[in-house]
């Protein structure tokens, strides 16, 4: 039972980190400044915890193994030195972790969070609603109209409650259905929910950040890929949640002015 | 001990003080100050005659000290704790949609 | 007074009719067991919810029996629709998170055995104990009902944010009725943990008997007193945010409603609340919740294992700090559950640090569980094989842990499958081993009988095997971006991930019927299982010292007088190597000479 | 090592060994039962308190609608009659404690007129602002939440203080009637002042911060 015990350990852990290593299932290639930063930050964390993984997972086997009762009068030892070695060594492990995690590891955080949005970014505001996402960009007057609730329709896709009769900005705003950017500029997305809490996920871009009704929320990044990516919502929205999704390609700086352009003439 | 009747001049001290405070907080309501100090004010008498009641009506003075070093230090930290929340709220009115 | 008891006046004896003694019982060894049932119940049935989900996630046109008469509209045809795989998602959560991880090892074990650990004939309070058990017992069935009212269970998850959980029938089906009842389940359990948690400290403190200083408490005990305090702390919060939140859905009042909102077309009437509000009150409960289902599960292994490897636990003073420490900090972290929601992001940083520090006691833990074993002479019982299983998947778990603590990178993970991978891992199957360590442990005492060992071996192994089939490869699927809560993986870039789900769906169906191995284990056991002996593992604490199943009184009118600590393994005094809590020095001498 | 703490958990055995019961603090169950009840009741009440806050620094224009008179001046009153209650509280608790078994019940008794008489003022001034059209979602000055967090916090005080009545009649029935003991009146007592200790803060948070000048 013992032996039995210590291999079954022992193959779970192997396969376990193995599957790791090889890179069976992993993250799709990074798109975004950030992400570099972010994905070196996983591998960091990889290592530390694969360590203690393998370190504890193993150790428990073996002393499965060594120490199971085979009614011999063996006598029982104390682990030398009592708990006081065990406390130094998880205070010298844990607290390197927690120096080397925490305050080093924060860059992408303080980079995507605590830092604004650069001047010449590319503003666009997304509107997320049971169950699609919805996005405007400003036009060339850089200025997004009012929201005005009670204009929202969908029937006559005034998705956004523009009043473009009385409100200046709102003539040249541009709404689409799909996101669209240019590479290697930075661009500054301006969250908001109409009815229940959303999520705005794009794993390439690393970037995720719930939609919060009541609240515009401001993220930025700066795509370095060119490519089409899912936006998913990863916030439980009601019964369209699975289906809730829209597209952001990353594009060169002239097709993205070509498909502006499409764009104003759809309005 | 637990069992033993409290004196008839604390009770009255008590009561007398807390009325004093009340009558404070309600003058101080009335003062020009600036919400946060008057908030603080009001916020700090409150304490102080929330302590007294504990500590004189409802006889924690004369508890073991244990108790008191078990029950309080908990409720107290939880609710310190609970002022996380308001970094938000704080956020919340500049966050607040254009046009809702 | 050498003899270690001393007589008194009085003798109890059990009331005779059937309703006061095993219905309405006021004895904590009746409400402990009839916890244990409520929870077993509740674990099937959110077992079988989890096995409909996983099909559902891997076989969505796959008719199955049964489920069409329990909900028409639900799943017409046995065919599960997209909304009701939510109702049946958050009834798994909130029945496996409340029902379950709350009430078993707190409520059941701690019922059953703290009395007898501590000496005590009964709880300090015996009928508010009663009540406890039946306001918890009346929470599962008004949770239970939302699968028979119009338009079913709520489809809010088992963290209900609103304004989804709020604005009621607009926002989807099952958001009218349904979260009224869940909401209002919720509510009563609150009351009955709070109940629960304030009657374990009493007794705690106050029923000791002579000799049993707080030091010599068994860790199991230690488990349950500081669960006690986190439950009556954490559950006081839940229960006023129920309370506003069934106010905002019935009474108009908008706590978590912000205004301007257009669900189905119709601008709501609310305005002024916010979801966060919500969202911070829930996991300021949320976190403590998750040590009050894994606080016992900690107590009580590190009372087994010492039992089986035939040796003093390491470091029982330090196992108490890391103890007390974790709970502290669980009312520090719980913004962790928020990093991505919207909330200040420097109040984000900050959560993130003392969530990692709790990295410390749990590391000091394990650490000092594998150096208990180091060196001792185990008993591969199926007891202890689950006790060692809990180290190794509370580490794994845990580990998870590492990654989700730092908001740069949960940015990535936060509502993919690594959550899901994680908290099962580190809450659900660590939690669910210590039970099962724990019934291995305790079912002679509780039911007087052995349970089979063999039977018990073979649910032991797939039951380890599988869990790890099941939720590693979530990690994975989390790394590769798989979103969790959604019903049909439709986006082009999940399907290359779906053979990784049906791999997951077999295994939990497969674990999943290995459960029903221990079901008929622990009811076929109770009639047909060989007679348990007062002691049957050689184990020091006091509930070992009295007949299986105890007297009603537990001691049987007589009072234990404890000597010293729960730890006396090894220490060979004449033919045995440990020594009972209970016998007096006197006695040892005699033995020894 | 092990062996010797067996001998010398013996030796503490024949000497520090403590005769169990309510020795850690030395108070009954019950009191520390309602102890434990009054600071989980506390955090509840703060939460509720806390979720006020948290909704008014979020809001633009928070109503200060009360007026010197009729509000303040009532709440005062209020005030003044909870405290009231809490000193006959505590008299009859004082009573019972010197055994004194009527006066007991009495000074219960006027505790329980005292809470009465605050549900009826506080009643009386729900009704008034009901007619000046507040609502839980509306009200005439200002963001409509006020309504809502007025409500509820008062709301939820006014209950505790219902209970509370229900409870000290209890147990004044029970105590006069000998049916209970001098500790059933503390610990009454204990839950009686807590519910005044709550409107400590309920008066200055709710009433004079939305005093109207």
């Amino acid at each position: 039972m013992a032996k039995l015990f210590a291999i079954v350990m022992a193959v779970i852990t192997l396969v376990s980190v193995w599957i790791f290593v090889a890179h069976t299932w992993w993250f799709p290639t990074v798109a975004s400044e950030h992400g570099v930063d972010m994905d070196h930050q996983f591998k960091e964390t990889f290592i530390a915890a694969g360590f203690a993984f393998l370190v504890s997972q193993l150790g428990l086997a073996t002393f499965v193994w060594k120490y199971a009762d085979r009614g011999d009068n063996r006598k029982i030892r104390i682990f030398p030195g009592g708990a006081r070695w065990l406390i130094i060594l998880s205070l010298i492990f844990v607290g390197s972790e927690v120096f080397a995690l925490e305050f080093v590891g924060q860059k992408v955080w303080s980079a995507m969070y605590f830092k604004k949005a650069p001047q010449d970014s590319l503003r666009v505001q997304v509107l997320g609603g049971q169950f699609a996402f919805y996005f405007r960009y400003p036009g060339p007057d850089n200025k997004f109209a009012p929201i005005h609730v009670d204009k929202i329709d969908e029937g006559t896709q005034n998705y956004f409650g523009l009043d473009k009769s009385s409100d200046e900005e709102a003539k040249d705003d541009v709404v689409t259905a799909s996101l669209a950017v240019p590479i290697n500029r930075p661009v500054e997305l301006l969250l908001e929910a109409k009815d229940v809490g959303h999520a705005f996920y794009v794993r390439e871009l690393r970037i995720q950040q719930d939609l919060v009704p009541g609240m515009e929320i401001a993220v930025h990044f700066l795509p370095t890929r060119l490519g089409k990516f899912e936006v998913v919502c990863t916030q439980l929205c009601g019964l369209g949640h699975y289906n809730m999704r829209a597209y952001v390609e990353v594009m060169t700086q002239e097709n993205f002015d070509k498909w502006l352009a499409d764009q104003v003439s759809q309005q | 001990m637990s069992s033993q009747a409290i004196a008839r001049n604390i009770i009255f001290t008590v009561w007398g003080s807390l009325l004093a405070m009340t009558a404070v907080e309600v003058f101080l309501a009335y003062e020009n100050l600036a919400l946060k100090l008057m908030f603080s004010l009001l916020i700090g008498i409150s304490v102080l005659k929330a302590s007294l009641i504990v500590a004189y009506f409802m006889h924690l003075r004369y508890e073991r000290r244990g108790m008191i070093w078990t029950l309080v230090p908990a409720f107290v930290f939880v609710l310190i704790m609970m002022f996380g929340i308001f970094p938000d709220s704080l956020r919340l009115f500049h966050m607040r949609v254009p046009g809702h | 007074m050498s003899d270690g008891v001393t007589p008194v006046v009085h003798h109890a004896h059990a009331p005779t009719s059937f309703i006061r003694r095993y219905v309405f019982s006021l004895d904590h060894k009746v409400i402990g067991q009839q916890y244990y049932m409520l929870a077993l119940f509740s674990v099937f049935i959110g077992m079988l919810l989890s096995w409909l989900v996983r099909i559902h996630l891997v076989w969505a046109k796959f008719p199955i029996p049964l489920i069409s008469h329990l909900s028409p509209n639900g799943a017409p045809g046995g065919v599960i629709t997209p909304e009701y795989y939510l109702s049946l998602l958050t009834l798994h959560g909130t029945l496996m998170v409340f029902f379950v991880l709350t009430t078993a090892p707190q409520s059941g074990f701690g019922n059953y055995i703290l009395p007898i650990q501590i000496g005590a004939e009964d709880m300090a309070f015996p009928t508010l104990n009663m009540l406890s058990f039946w306001t918890t017992f009346v929470a599962l069935v008004v949770l239970v009902s939302t699968f028979f009212v119009k338009d079913g269970p709520p489809i809010s998850g088992w963290t209900a944010y609103p304004p989804l959980s709020a604005i009621g029938g607009d926002a989807g089906p099952g958001l009218s009725l349904g979260q009224d009842l869940w909401a209002i389940s919720i509510a009563l359990f609150c009351i009955g943990s709070l109940m629960g948690a304030l009657n374990f400290i009493v007794t705690t403190l106050d029923m000791r008997c002579r000799g049993m200083l707080l030091s010599r408490m068994p860790l199991s005990t230690w488990g349950w007193l500081i669960t006690a305090v986190l439950a009556l702390l954490s559950f006081a919060v839940l229960f006023a945010a129920c309370i506003l939140l069934i106010l905002d859905r019935n009474a108009g009042t908008s706590f978590f409603i912000p205004g301007g909102l257009i669900v189905s077309e119709k601008i709501q009437p609310h305005s002024g609340g916010s979801p966060l509000l919500w969202q911070h009150l829930f996991w300021f409960f949320g976190h403590p919740e998750v040590y009050i289902a894994i606080v016992p599960g900690w107590g009580i292994i590190s009372q087994i294992l010492p039992v089986f490897a035939r040796k003093p636990i390491l470091g029982y003073k330090v196992i108490l700090g890391c103890l007390g420490s974790i709970a502290g900090l669980s009312f520090m972290v719980w913004g962790h559950h928020m990093f991505v929601s919207g909330m200040s992001p420097y109040s984000g940083f900050l959560f993130s640090v003392p969530t990692l520090i709790i990295t410390l006691p749990a590391t000091i833990m394990t650490l000092l569980w594998l150096g208990t074993v180091w060196g001792g002479k185990l008993r591969l019982t199926t007891s202890m094989l689950f006790a060692l299983a809990f180290i190794s998947v509370f580490v794994t778990g845990g580990l998870g842990g590492m990654f989700l603590a730092q908001p740069s990178l949960d940015i990535y993970l936060h509502a993919t499958y690594f959550v899901v991978g994680h908290f099962h891992m580190v809450m659900g199957v660590a939690a669910i081993f210590a039970m099962l360590a724990g019934t291995y442990f305790w079912y002679p005492k509780m039911f007087g009988r052995m349970l089979n060992e063999t039977l018990g071996k073979i649910h032991f192994w797939i039951t380890f095997v599988g869990v790890y089939a099941i939720f590693m490869p979530m990690h994975f699927l989390g790394l590769a971006g798989n979103v969790r809560r959604y019903s049909e993986f439709t986006d082009d870039f999940l399907q290359p991930l779906i053979p990784v789900h049906k791999f997951i769906t077999v295994c939990a169906l497969a674990v999943g019927a290995t459960q029903f191995i221990f079901l008929f284990n622990v009811f076929w056991s109770m009639l047909k299982g060989e007679k348990a002996p007062d002691n049957p593992w050689d184990a020091t604490s006091l509930e070992w010292s009295i007949p299986s199943p105890p007297p009603f009184d537990n001691f049987d009118g007589k009072h234990p007088v404890v000597y010293r600590g729960p730890n006396e393994y090894g220490t060979p005094s004449g033919e045995k190597d440990f020594e009972m809590q209970a016998t007096p020095p006197a006695e040892i001498q005699r033995r020894t000479i | 090592m092990a062996s010797k703490e067996v001998v010398a958990s013996g030796v503490d055995a024949s000497g520090g060994i403590w005769g169990g019961g309510v020795r850690p603090f030395g108070v009954p169950s019950k009191k520390l039962g309602m102890w434990l009840f009054v600071i989980s009741d506390a955090l509840t009440f703060s939460v509720v308190i806390f979720a006020y806050g948290y909704l008014r620094l979020a809001a633009a224009d928070w109503p200060r609608p009360f007026l010197f008179v009729p509000s303040i001046v009532n709440a005062s009153v209020m005030t003044f009659v909870l405290m009231t209650s809490s000193v006959t509280m505590v008299y009859a608790v004082r009573s019972a404690q010197l055994g004194l078994r009527k006066a007991s019940v009495w000074w219960l008794c006027a505790t329980v007129l005292c809470g009465v008489i605050f549900d009826v003022l506080h009643l009386r001034e729900w009704a008034g602002l009901i007619k000046e059209g507040v609502r839980p979602l509306q009200n005439p000055w200002g963001t409509p939440m006020f309504g809502s967090a007025f409500f509820s916090l008062t709301g939820l005080h006014m209950l505790h203080v219902t209970i509370g009545i229900i409870y000290l009649l209890a147990v004044a029935a029970m105590f006069g009637s000998s049916k209970a003991t001098a500790d059933d009146v503390e610990v009454s007592g204990l839950y009686w002042h807590f519910v005044d200790l709550v409107w400590m803060f309920i008066f200055p948070l709710v009433y004079l911060l939305s005093a109207h000048r």
